[in-house]
Formats: C-alpha cells, structure tokens, sequence
C-alpha cells in the first residue's frame, strides 16, 4: 500500500521535472531557462526525500539536505551575472 | 518505477541536446546543470548516494557558478 | 564539412562502443573484489560506509595521488591567470540586493556548519572530505556572489592547504612506525561501530581531505573571480 | 520493456558520451567545447556507477543492524568516481581559465579565427 502511494507521488513529481524541461526548451530568454532549472532543483529535492523513503534507507536524506541546502547558489550565480554583478 | 527512471533518462539526454544546439552560452549552461542535476538522481536510483552527493554538491553550485565567471570574463553569444 | 566528418567519426566511435556495450551484463553480480571489500571492511577499518574504508582505508595511497592532482590543478589555474603588476579586486559592479546579503550573513556559517558535519560523518553516512570540501567551496562561493568587495584571506586558505596535506603525509608515515608497517596503516584504535569515534585514522584523514578541498576550490574560485585586466 | 529494463542506464550513459563528443567535434566555440567536456565527463561516470549495479541491491552502508552484505553493490566503481567527479571540476576550471587567457590573448572565443590571426 504504502510503495504504491510512494510509486504514484514519485510519478507525479517526475512529470513535474519533466514540465520544467519543457520550460526549458522552450523559454525564449535566458531568465525563463533559470526559473525552469530552479524549480527543477528545489522539485528534485522532494523527488529524493520520497525515493528515500522508497528505499527504506534513511542515511539517503543527506543527499537531499545537500540539495535543499546547495543547488540555489547555481541560480544566484546567474542571477548576479544577468544583473552585472560579478 | 523503470518507466520513471526512462522518461529522467530521456529527459537527461533532451538536456544534453539543448546543451549542444543553444548558441546563447548562458542558455547552454543552464541546460548542461540540468544534466548533471538528473544524472545525480540516476545515481541516486543506482544506489550510490555518495556519488549523488558529490554530483549534486559539485555540479549543481560550483560547476555553473565557475561557468558563469568564464563567460562574464569572455563573450556571452556563440557566433 | 566539419560537422560531416564529426558525425562520422561520431558513428564510427558510436557502433564500437555500442556492441562493446551489450556484451557487459547490467545488474550482474559484482567484482570479487567488491565482494571482498564489503565482507571485510568492519573487521578490517571499523568504518560502516564501505566506500569511505576503500578510498581512505584500502585505497588511500590512490586518495594522495588524486589530491595531488587537485593541488596541481589549482596552482596551474593560479599560474594560468596570474599577470605580471594585475590590479587586484573589481571595480564597477553592481551591489548586491538586500535580501542577498541578509541571506549570506545567515547562510554562511549554516553551510560550513554543514560541510564539517559532512566530512566528520564520512564514515557513517554517504559523504565524506571530497563532498564537505565541495560545500565548504560552496559557502565562500556564496559570499563571492553576494558581496563584489570581500576576499578570502589567501595566506590562511594557503596555511590550512599546506597543513592538512602535511596531516595526510604524517598519519601515513606514522603508520609506518606501528604495528604492520605500512603506508597509511590504520594504527589508532577502531572502536565501536557506528559511533563518531571509530574507525581509527579514516575520520582524521578524511577531515584534512575536507579542509584542503575546501581551501584549493575556493582558492580555485577566488583565482577566477580576479579582475586581471 | 525488458530491453528498457536492461538497458536503459546504458541507453542514458551512451548517449551522454555521444552528445559529449558531438559538441567537442563539431563546435568551435572554446567554451562550448568545455560544456561538452563537462557532458562527457557525466557519461563515464554514469557509466562506470551503472557497472557496478546489482539488481536490487542497496547502497554499501551498515547504518542498521540487519543488512546483508549479500545485497549491496559493488562499492568499488563509486570510490572510483567520487574522486573523478572532484579532479573533473579542477580540470574544468584549468581549462575555464586558458579559455579565459585565449581571449584576452585572441579577442576571440573562436579557434578557427585565432588560426588566421597567428602570422
């Protein structure tokens, strides 16, 4: 019961993924690419919180502190560049 | 869960041709971090989370963030 | 014509390694040695994560090498863009927004709070001195960003390079004087399993390992961000 | 569905590869030609970890009592590719930085262009 519960939100926050690479293909201008690989990210991290539970191994979560934690600095960083900052 | 793990490799490859067809560098940057960003959940379902942690770590802040300088440091459009 | 040869050449290398490819069963059983590896590897280092005892217990002569690689990358990069009379520090940029700077202030020491616990918990959890030095790389990444004037202190970051590669060398050498006389042999005591202080020598190597990967990436990041006009 | 299940990491680590050299062969671009390093870089190691699999395996950590050292993948491919992945982004930022000095060197980011200037 509970894997089947996991299995469907796991799909349903691959679609998610999948929806911010359309984003991606299709975003005219550099700004809209970002969004869509930031919200990537911050969606990755609740994909892998919930493959952790999948797994039944809780040492994984680690994985997704680093995430939550570090994949934001890769927006900033072309956050800063778009407005001259660097 | 082999039907997710195709469309995250689809996705990935989709990335990866972005990555080579964009002539904005800045666009094609972006695209190769969400390379490296799914290539870390593929990991992550290979059982390594050592390896994920040192893709996610890596390729998500500091590969991007050092990109990013070389192009304010050089051109941002490919001609 | 160079995309026509490309594709080719690309077709050709593409066929080869494709069959090469199919030949290799996926989700076979593994290696021996792997099979070794993770048999042995509590009695033999006391470390938990398998991974850990191969690159700091049985492989860490490889580990020195491959830091050594990284410290040559990082001088040739600093050899590379260093100018002969370059100005230092930027000029002309545009601050950065409060909510960046506010954020840095909070973030900062949260990062490299999180680093050390990565580096330190490389034994026990996935993790370890290459991935603690990359976040800690990250948090000054991250002051970079949000203040244009800030640098980091290069003598220090230096210092703290040179002395955890001399703590690498010295526990392998004082591995030679005990016990089983080798190179990087594990001569502190392994304690209990699972708990933060086990495992011997594998936590120490791994925090120098974090430390001088934090300080040569960031020194990495620093050398790039230098305006050499 | 049996092929996917077989081969699909492979699939994914191939075609990295593939793409990765795509973009060395055919763009002239430095910095383009760095991303493709860097996609190519992501492919062996996809690769090298995809090796090492066994089919229901967990990853090699005794964080509880009760794992079996029978289901566990093989650890050594991961200690392989932890450190590639480290080395990788030096290399990156060594050859970031020659890009950086080509164009200040050239004004060009092109190589076919900095041919024609050498006299």
């Amino acid at each position: 019961m509970s894997g089947t519960v996991i299995l469907t939100l796991t799909g349903i926050i691959t679609a998610g993924i999948l929806l911010c690479l359309l984003r991606l293909l299709k975003g005219p201008t550099a700004p809209d690419r970002a969004a869509a690989m930031d919200t990537a990210c911050t969606v990755t991290t609740a994909l892998l919180v919930l493959l952790a539970l999948f797994f039944e191994r809780s040492v994984y979560l680690d994985v997704a502190l680093v995430y939550a934690l570090l994949t934001f600095m890769g927006l900033v960083a072309i956050a800063r560049y778009l407005e001259r900052g660097i | 869960m082999i039907i997710i793990v195709s469309l995250l490799v689809l996705a990935m490859l989709t990335a990866a041709v972005a990555a080579l067809i964009y002539r904005d560098l800045l666009s094609a940057v972006i695209a190769s971090c969400l390379v490296s960003l799914l290539a870390s959940i593929l990991f992550f379902f290979l059982q390594a989370p050592d390896v994920a942690m040192a893709e996610a770590s890596i390729g998500a802040a500091l590969v991007t963030a050092i990109f990013v300088i070389a192009i304010r440091r050089t051109k941002r459009y490919e001609e | 014509m160079r995309a026509t040869v490309g594709l080719i050449l690309l077709a050709v290398i593409g066929v080869g390694v494709g069959i090469s490819l199919l030949a290799i069963p996926f989700g076979a059983p593994k290696t021996e040695i792997g099979d070794y590896y993770i048999e042995n590897a509590r009695e033999d280092t006391g470390a938990t994560n398998v991974v850990t005892s191969v690159v700091v217990g049985y492989r860490a002569f490889d580990t020195l090498g491959e830091v050594t690689v990284l410290f040559v990358a990082a001088l040739g990069l600093g050899a590379v863009l260093a100018t002969a009379g370059g100005k230092r520090g930027r000029s002309g940029v545009e601050p950065a927004s409060l909510i960046l700077s506010a954020g840095n202030i909070f973030l900062f020491p949260l990062i490299l709070l999180f680093g050390a616990y990565i580096f330190t918990h490389g034994h026990l959890t996935p993790g370890g001195g290459f991935q603690g030095g990359a976040v800690i790389a990250s948090a000054f990444l991250l002051v970079y960003l949000s203040s244009p004037g800030k640098r980091i202190n290069e003598s220090g970051a230096s210092l703290t390079e040179s002395v955890s590669g001399l703590v690498f060398v010295a526990i392998g050498l004082l591995g030679l004087t005990h016990g089983t006389h080798y190179f990087l042999a594990n001569f502190l005591p392994k304690g209990a399993l699972n708990t933060l202080f086990s495992a011997g020598i594998i936590p120490v190597i791994y925090c120098a390992i974090g430390l001088k990967v934090g300080s040569e990436l960031a020194g990495v990041v620093d050398n790039l961000m230098e305006e050499t006009e | 569905m049996s092929f996917l299940h077989d081969y699909v990491y492979y699939i994914g680590a191939f075609g990295l590869v593939a793409i990765g050299l795509l973009i060395i062969l055919v763009k002239r671009n430095l910095i383009k030609l760095i991303i493709g390093l860097s996609i190519l870089d992501t492919g062996v190691n996809m690769f090298l970890i995809s090796v090492g699999y066994i089919r229901r395996g967990t990853a090699p950590i005794f964080s509880r009592p009760g794992l079996e050292p029978d289901g566990m993948v093989d650890p050594v491919p991961q200690a392989l590719v932890l450190t590639a992945i480290v080395i990788g982004v030096a290399i990156l930022a060594l050859a970031l930085a020659l890009a950086v000095r080509f164009y200040k060197t050239y004004g060009t980011l092109d190589l076919r262009k900095a041919k024609e200037l050498r006299w």
